[in-house]
């Protein structure tokens, strides 16, 4: 009975991660927030405030972790999402690489915006 | 067509049970239920299961014990077979996974029940029949044995020779709930009853709807007789509206019973000026039933059990779940207000006369369960006493049935030289006698068939459900059913004297009557629940009958039933059973004498005191 | 199941009135991730601006010359639909913030019995939340 | 009739000496009854007070012409203190309409068999009292099933699940008769699955979940607590356990789960449902990171 089910699909590990950024992004998309919303008003935001913040090296890898772990966790929150809602089959596999890609693309694109802002490019 | 080696009829308690053993022996099995097994009335036992399991105890224990609970109206080599194999059948379940209650040691926990010398009631918390039921399910499923739910069993297909020990039951005709369709089941080795109570038969029941008595009127009517059904157990504390049992807990603790005058009648009329509201089940319900008649019931029904002096704490720490079923099913709130209780039918000791190995007088024919009577329960049974008698009277039928070698039975069956005719005068003439024409609604091939017994049968139920449908006027069931219900509650209940008998056999007679008429005004043959329900109440009139013939003709007092006339246990004439058999509609009653003699040692009867 | 059949009267009868706290959380946190998401594209699409800001590209903005990074930022936040649009995403961030607290406590098993209750303290924080921020949102609109 | 006072055996007194030999005191009752002196109130004050609860059937049957179309039927049932859902379709059943269709049994919440979806939410009939519920009072058969005619709906699917968990015991042979020694088990870990082990398979907690109903392989809420219950269970072995885990972390087990709470709100037998999908979503990455 239970051999209904052949695509077995041990779904414990993204699961898993899901919640690990979960719990990271509270913290750091709070301090985000703050940051860029009331110690610093959005609307005075300058290139140069952005590169004196991202030349400190320890700010510049939590922007980039927030962003794998924030990549991550919206992608991978798509997808499940799409899967529950009962996708399967050749689009399930077309989604989950649409879905990689775009990932993918945006946290090179992201890493590559940070580098600049850094200067280190 | 279908056919299987051994087919169970009932998936409660005894008929998984049985189903199990049959497979265990090779033999291919199916079941076949009109609910599906996890809704069977075993379910809804919660007390336990009586087993000589520890160390101190003994199943010679269990054995007298059980002989003197049914005032030595039991069996003795069916109460030794039930008292040697409990335990081992008990801790079979718990092999497979039975969530018993456990001691601090890890052992399984066994609690004290009324009636015996030793706490030997193993438990699993308040719902052991529901895990009980549960646990075998989980064994059927694991063994893939099939199971034709919702499948309703309308009659047997035996053959017909003129003496029902000569006869065989080839198997059984069910009707498809779901779809309507009437098939026939081919049973190469044996058809195992296991259909459980009938009490639908009284108006006021503890037990479920679906406990019609099915597998006794079938048993009945192919020649089976049925055994003492004249004993039925009736509860003292069940909430009116529903019949749902308040457990005898809630006197343990200090519960304390008033009529509408705001007594303690217990012990204001003297009923029971020792043990009050502790008295034995029947002492109790006889005093509610007398208060009410004298018109110190509230609303003139029921009277009041009351646990608010106990205190919110210690009913919240004990008597918790009480709480909710009187919420729920009452919505009376126990700890502001008394909770309404009046006596509800509760058991029946009697049934499809089998041995020790579940067999009836027809050959392939077995019962095992509530609808069976091996003896184990005779006037009276203990608490605790119907589960083990489930498992292990299910187990013997089910490997019996399937060609395990069990060993000559002592207990006989059947009309045979060792029984008495009994020359009571009855009021009215009981059975389908004058009224079943083959072509009447009523008539369901009570008579058994000549040749080609399967075919034949299943034809007949055909025709039968169809001249059910066809009809499109009459009477319904249910009116029928309500008038039945109610004159076996009004005079064959705890109070029961010769008029009042009588009174009861005639209108079961009326009852009877009516039926010709009966139609079924729901056209559609998806889930016909009007037709099924129009053929249960045909055999509730039959079991129904034959209760109250037994308490007519058995003028004592003994276990659980009361005569007014003669109200002492008379051990002198009376150390027999009752036996009823439907001879083609016209019933005869006999007796057998009740056998007192064990393997090793002879129950003499004592006063039942406790 | 359920598609297989249509119930007429008794599956179409708007039965999300009938919906219970963990339901509308459901739907709430999905409503919210999904944006997160869409934003969090959007976001880096913006951001991106810096690239050509280090490039020395530069714009005109309120009649200055600046360069294409602050332009680009500071042109959308003088808007006063973009501060509306981001006061919105506030709300959806602070939403799925406490939500997804409030699921990772279920995860986790703690006070799972007040799983209603704690989402609609969720809803209450988001909304006062929101309501306190708006002031410091809305500062120096269109100047 | 005999006078005499004999002493039953079993009992621990004598009963009121006043009963015995005369006519009996039920006999009399009846007697009045029949003459009318004891009148049934209970039904004539109900009528004049004109109490009667108002409930709405959802009818339909795919055989009978007029009954097609799904429809709701409108019955005035007299009303009783303590009356339930289930007593009041009863009485529609036997008074008005013999072709109003249940499933029922026990009436008193162990067989699972009446479950219904009144006013919006899934509840037993026999456990819900009428006096809780706003009136009309709406019974429709359980959502996400199919309807096979009035309230009864398909049961299949939800049987399915439920033997699609392995649920029973696996030790392969049980002992022989002769060395049945009792497995161990403690008191707390038989109080851990308690609750889980008192499901009645009423199939109200898959009714209510949004993510059953959207996905028809989705073990649901019933079978995965039955699966707890035996993967809880410590007389079962820890390779057993890890099959159990294999079984339920599979795509459409208990990972479906989105802790919505409506099957652990509606289950009438109080069983903490997701509380336990999710300790056994804990359990199953537990296992996994093992292997890391
Ligand atoms: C409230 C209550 C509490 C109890 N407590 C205890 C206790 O604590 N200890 C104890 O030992 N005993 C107790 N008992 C007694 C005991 O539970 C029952 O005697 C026992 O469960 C009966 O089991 P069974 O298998 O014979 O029948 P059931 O469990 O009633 O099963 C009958 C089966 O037969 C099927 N069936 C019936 N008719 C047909 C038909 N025509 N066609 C097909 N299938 C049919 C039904 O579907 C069902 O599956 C209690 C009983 C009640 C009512
Ligand atoms: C700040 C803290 C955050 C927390 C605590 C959090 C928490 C969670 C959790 C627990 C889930 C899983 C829900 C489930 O599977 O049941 C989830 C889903 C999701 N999150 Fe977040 N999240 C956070 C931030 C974000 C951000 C920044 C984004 C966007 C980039 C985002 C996008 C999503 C998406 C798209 C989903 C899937 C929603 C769905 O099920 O449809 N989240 N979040
Ligand atoms: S878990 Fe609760 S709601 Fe679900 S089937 Fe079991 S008893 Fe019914
Ligand atoms: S309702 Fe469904 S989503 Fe999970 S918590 Fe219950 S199974
Ligand atoms: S009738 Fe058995 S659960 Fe309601």
């Amino acid at each position: 009975m239970a051999e209904r089910y052949s695509s077995f699909t041990p779904g414990g590990t993204a699961w898993f991660l899901q919640r690990v950024t979960a719990a990271f992004l509270i913290v750091v998309l709070a301090f985000h927030f703050f940051l860029l919303h009331f110690v610093n008003h959005a609307s005075e935001i300058t290139f140069a405030g952005t590169q004196a913040r991202m030349e400190n090296i320890g700010y510049f890898l939590t922007m980039v972790l927030f962003l794998i772990a924030g990549a991550f966790h919206g992608v991978n929150g798509v997808y499940n999402a799409l899967v529950n809602q009962g996708l399967s089959g050749t689009p399930k596999k077309v989604v989950l690489a649409v879905l990689t890609i775009a990932g993918a693309l945006l946290i090179f694109q992201g890493i590559w915006v940070a580098l600049v802002m850094s200067g280190m490019i | 067509m279908y056919e299987h080696d051994v087919l169970v009829v009932g998936a409660g308690g005894a008929g998984l049970r049985a189903a199990i053993a049959a497979h265990e022996a090779g033999a291919d099995t199916a079941i076949v239920s009109k609910l599906h097994p996890v809704r069977s009335h075993t379910g809804a036992a919660e007390g336990g299961i009586n087993a000589a399991l520890q160390e101190g105890d003994d199943w010679e224990l269990h054995a007298y014990d059980t002989m003197k609970g049914s005032d030595y109206l039991a069996d003795a080599p069916a109460v030794e077979t039930l008292a040697q194999d409990a335990p081992e059948d008990t801790m079979r379940l718990e092999h497979w996974g039975m969530p018993f209650s456990r001691e601090e040691d890890g052992r399984v926990s066994q609690r004290p029940f009324g009636g015996l010398s030793y706490p030997r009631t193993t438990y699993a918390g308040a719902e052991t029949g529901h895990h009980l039921l549960h646990t075998m399910y989980e064994q059927v499923v694991k063994r893939g044995i099939q199971v034709y739910d919702e499948w309703y069993v309308m009659n047997l297909a035996t053959t017909d020779e003129e003496d029902p020990n000569d006869r065989q039951c080839e198997g059984i005709v069910a009707y498809d709930v779901q779809t309507g369709t009437v098939e026939g089941f081919k049973a190469n080795q044996g058809v195992i009853l296991a259909t459980g109570g009938p009490g639908q038969a009284f108006d006021h029941t503890t037990n479920a709807v679906s406990c019609t008595g099915d597998g006794h009127a079938m048993a009945y009517r192919a020649g089976a007789p049925l055994e003492d059904m004249e004993f039925i157990q009736f509860h003292p504390t069940s909430l009116p509206s529903t019949g749902v049992l308040i457990s005898e807990g809630v006197r343990g603790e200090g519960g304390i019973l008033y009529n509408n005058e705001g007594e303690r009648f217990m012990f204001e009329y003297g009923y029971a000026n020792n043990s009050g509201e502790l008295a034995s089940r029947d002492v109790v319900a006889r005093a509610e039933l007398d208060e009410v008649a004298e018109g110190r019931g509230v609303k003139d029904e029921y009277v009041h059990l009351d646990m608010r002096h106990l205190g919110e704490e210690r009913i919240l720490d004990r008597l918790e779940n009480i709480l909710h079923l009187a919420e729920d099913f009452e919505g009376v709130d126990g700890l502001v207000e008394p909770m309404p209780v009046k006596p509800g039918q509760h058991y029946a000791m009697g049934g499809i006369e089998v041995d020790e190995n579940g067999q009836t007088c027809i050959d392939g024919l077995y019962a095992a369960g509530e609808c069976a009577c091996v003896s184990v329960h005779g006037g009276n049974r203990l608490g605790g006493n119907a589960l083990p008698e489930l498992i292990v009277f299910g187990k013997r039928a089910g490997a019996h049935a399937a060609g395990d070698d069990l060993g000559e039975p002592e207990i006989r069956t059947g009309y045979g030289d060792d029984v008495e005719d009994d020359d009571t005068e009855l009021p009215v003439a009981p059975g389908a006698s004058g009224l079943d024409s083959a072509d009447s609604v009523a008539a369901d091939g009570g008579v058994a068939a000549e040749t080609g017994t399967l075919e034949q049968a299943v034809e007949r139920e055909r025709a039968r459900v169809d001249r059910l449908m066809d009809k499109d006027s009459g009477v319904q069931h249910a009116e029928i059913r309500a008038k039945l219900q109610n004159a076996m509650t009004d005079y064959v209940n705890v109070f029961r004297n010769e008029e009042g008998i009588e009174k009861a056999l005639e209108i079961i007679r009326e009852c009877r009557e009516e039926y010709q008429d009966v139609y079924v005004d729901d056209p559609s043959t998806t889930f016909n629940t009007d037709l099924q329900q129009t053929i249960e109440t045909r055999n509730l009139i039959d079991v129904a009958e034959t209760i109250a013939l037994g308490a007519l003709v058995r003028n004592e007092f003994r276990g659980a039933h009361w005569r007014q006339e003669n109200q002492v246990r008379d051990d002198e004439n009376w150390l027999k059973h009752t036996l009823v058999s439907w001879d083609d509609g016209e019933p005869s009653i006999f007796y057998r004498p009740v056998i007192l003699e064990g393997e090793e040692k002879t129950y003499e009867p004592k006063v039942r005191s406790y | 199941m359920s598609q297989s059949y249509n119930r007429g009267l008794i599956e179409d009868f708007g039965r999300w009135k009938e919906f219970s706290a963990g339901m509308w959380a459901w739907i709430f946190h999905k409503f919210t991730g999904w944006m997160l998401i869409g934003y969090l594209f959007t976001h880096i699409a913006v951001l991106s601006s810096a690239i050509a800001a280090a490039d020395g590209q530069t714009m005109m903005l309120a009649g200055e010359q600046v360069d294409a990074y602050t332009g680009t930022l500071q042109g959308l936040e003088s808007l006063f639909i973009v501060r509306v649009l981001e006061v919105g995403l506030l709300a959806v961030a602070v939403f799925h913030i406490l939500n997804g607290i409030r699921l990772l406590m279920v995860d986790l098993g703690v006070g799972l019995t007040a799983q209603d209750k704690s989402f609609y303290a969720s809803l209450v924080l988001t909304g006062v939340i929101t309501v306190a921020s708006v002031p410091t949102f809305m500062a120096g609109v269109g100047l | 009739m005999s006078t005499q006072q004999q002493e039953p055996e079993s009992q621990e007194s004598p009963q009121d000496p006043e009963m015995k030999g005369t006519e009996s005191p039920q006999q009399r009752r009846l007697k009045e009854k029949e003459e009318g002196m004891v009148d049934e109130h209970a039904e004539e004050e109900a009528e004049a007070a004109g109490e009667t609860v108002h409930i709405k059937v959802f009818r339909y049957d795919p055989e009978v012409a007029d009954k097609q179309e799904p429809r709701f039927d409108d019955f005035h049932v007299p009303f009783e203190k303590g009356m339930t859902v289930l007593d009041a379709v009863m009485y529609a059943r036997d008074e008005f309409d013999s072709s109003l269709t249940f499933r029922h049994s026990c009436r008193q919440a162990v067989c699972g068999s009446d479950a219904f979806f009144v006013n919006g939410s899934q509840m037993l009939g026999c456990k819900t009292q009428l006096s809780e519920l706003e009136q009309p009072v709406r019974i429709e058969p359980l959502p996400h099933q199919e309807v096979v005619k009035d309230l009864v709906v398909d049961m299949d699917h939800f049987y399915d699940q439920m033997h699609a968990v392995e649920p029973y015991f696996q030790d392969e042979d049980t002992p022989a008769a002769s060395d049945l020694e009792e497995q161990r088990q403690s008191p707390e870990n038989r109080e851990k699955i308690k609750m889980s082990s008192r499901c009645i398979w009423c199939g109200a907690c898959m009714s209510s979940c949004n993510i059953a109903a959207g996905d028809n392989e989705y073990l649901g809420p019933a079978a995965i607590n039955k699966a707890y219950k035996f993967a809880m269970d410590d007389r079962e072995s820890e390779e057993i356990k890890e099959h159990r885990l294999r079984i339920l972390e599979q795509e459409h087990g208990v990972w479906r789960c989105q802790t919505q709470f409506s099957c652990t709100e509606v289950c009438p037998k109080d069983i903490p449902l997701t509380e336990h999908i999710q300790e056994l979503k804990r359990e199953a990455v537990k296992k996994n990171l093992k292997f890391w």
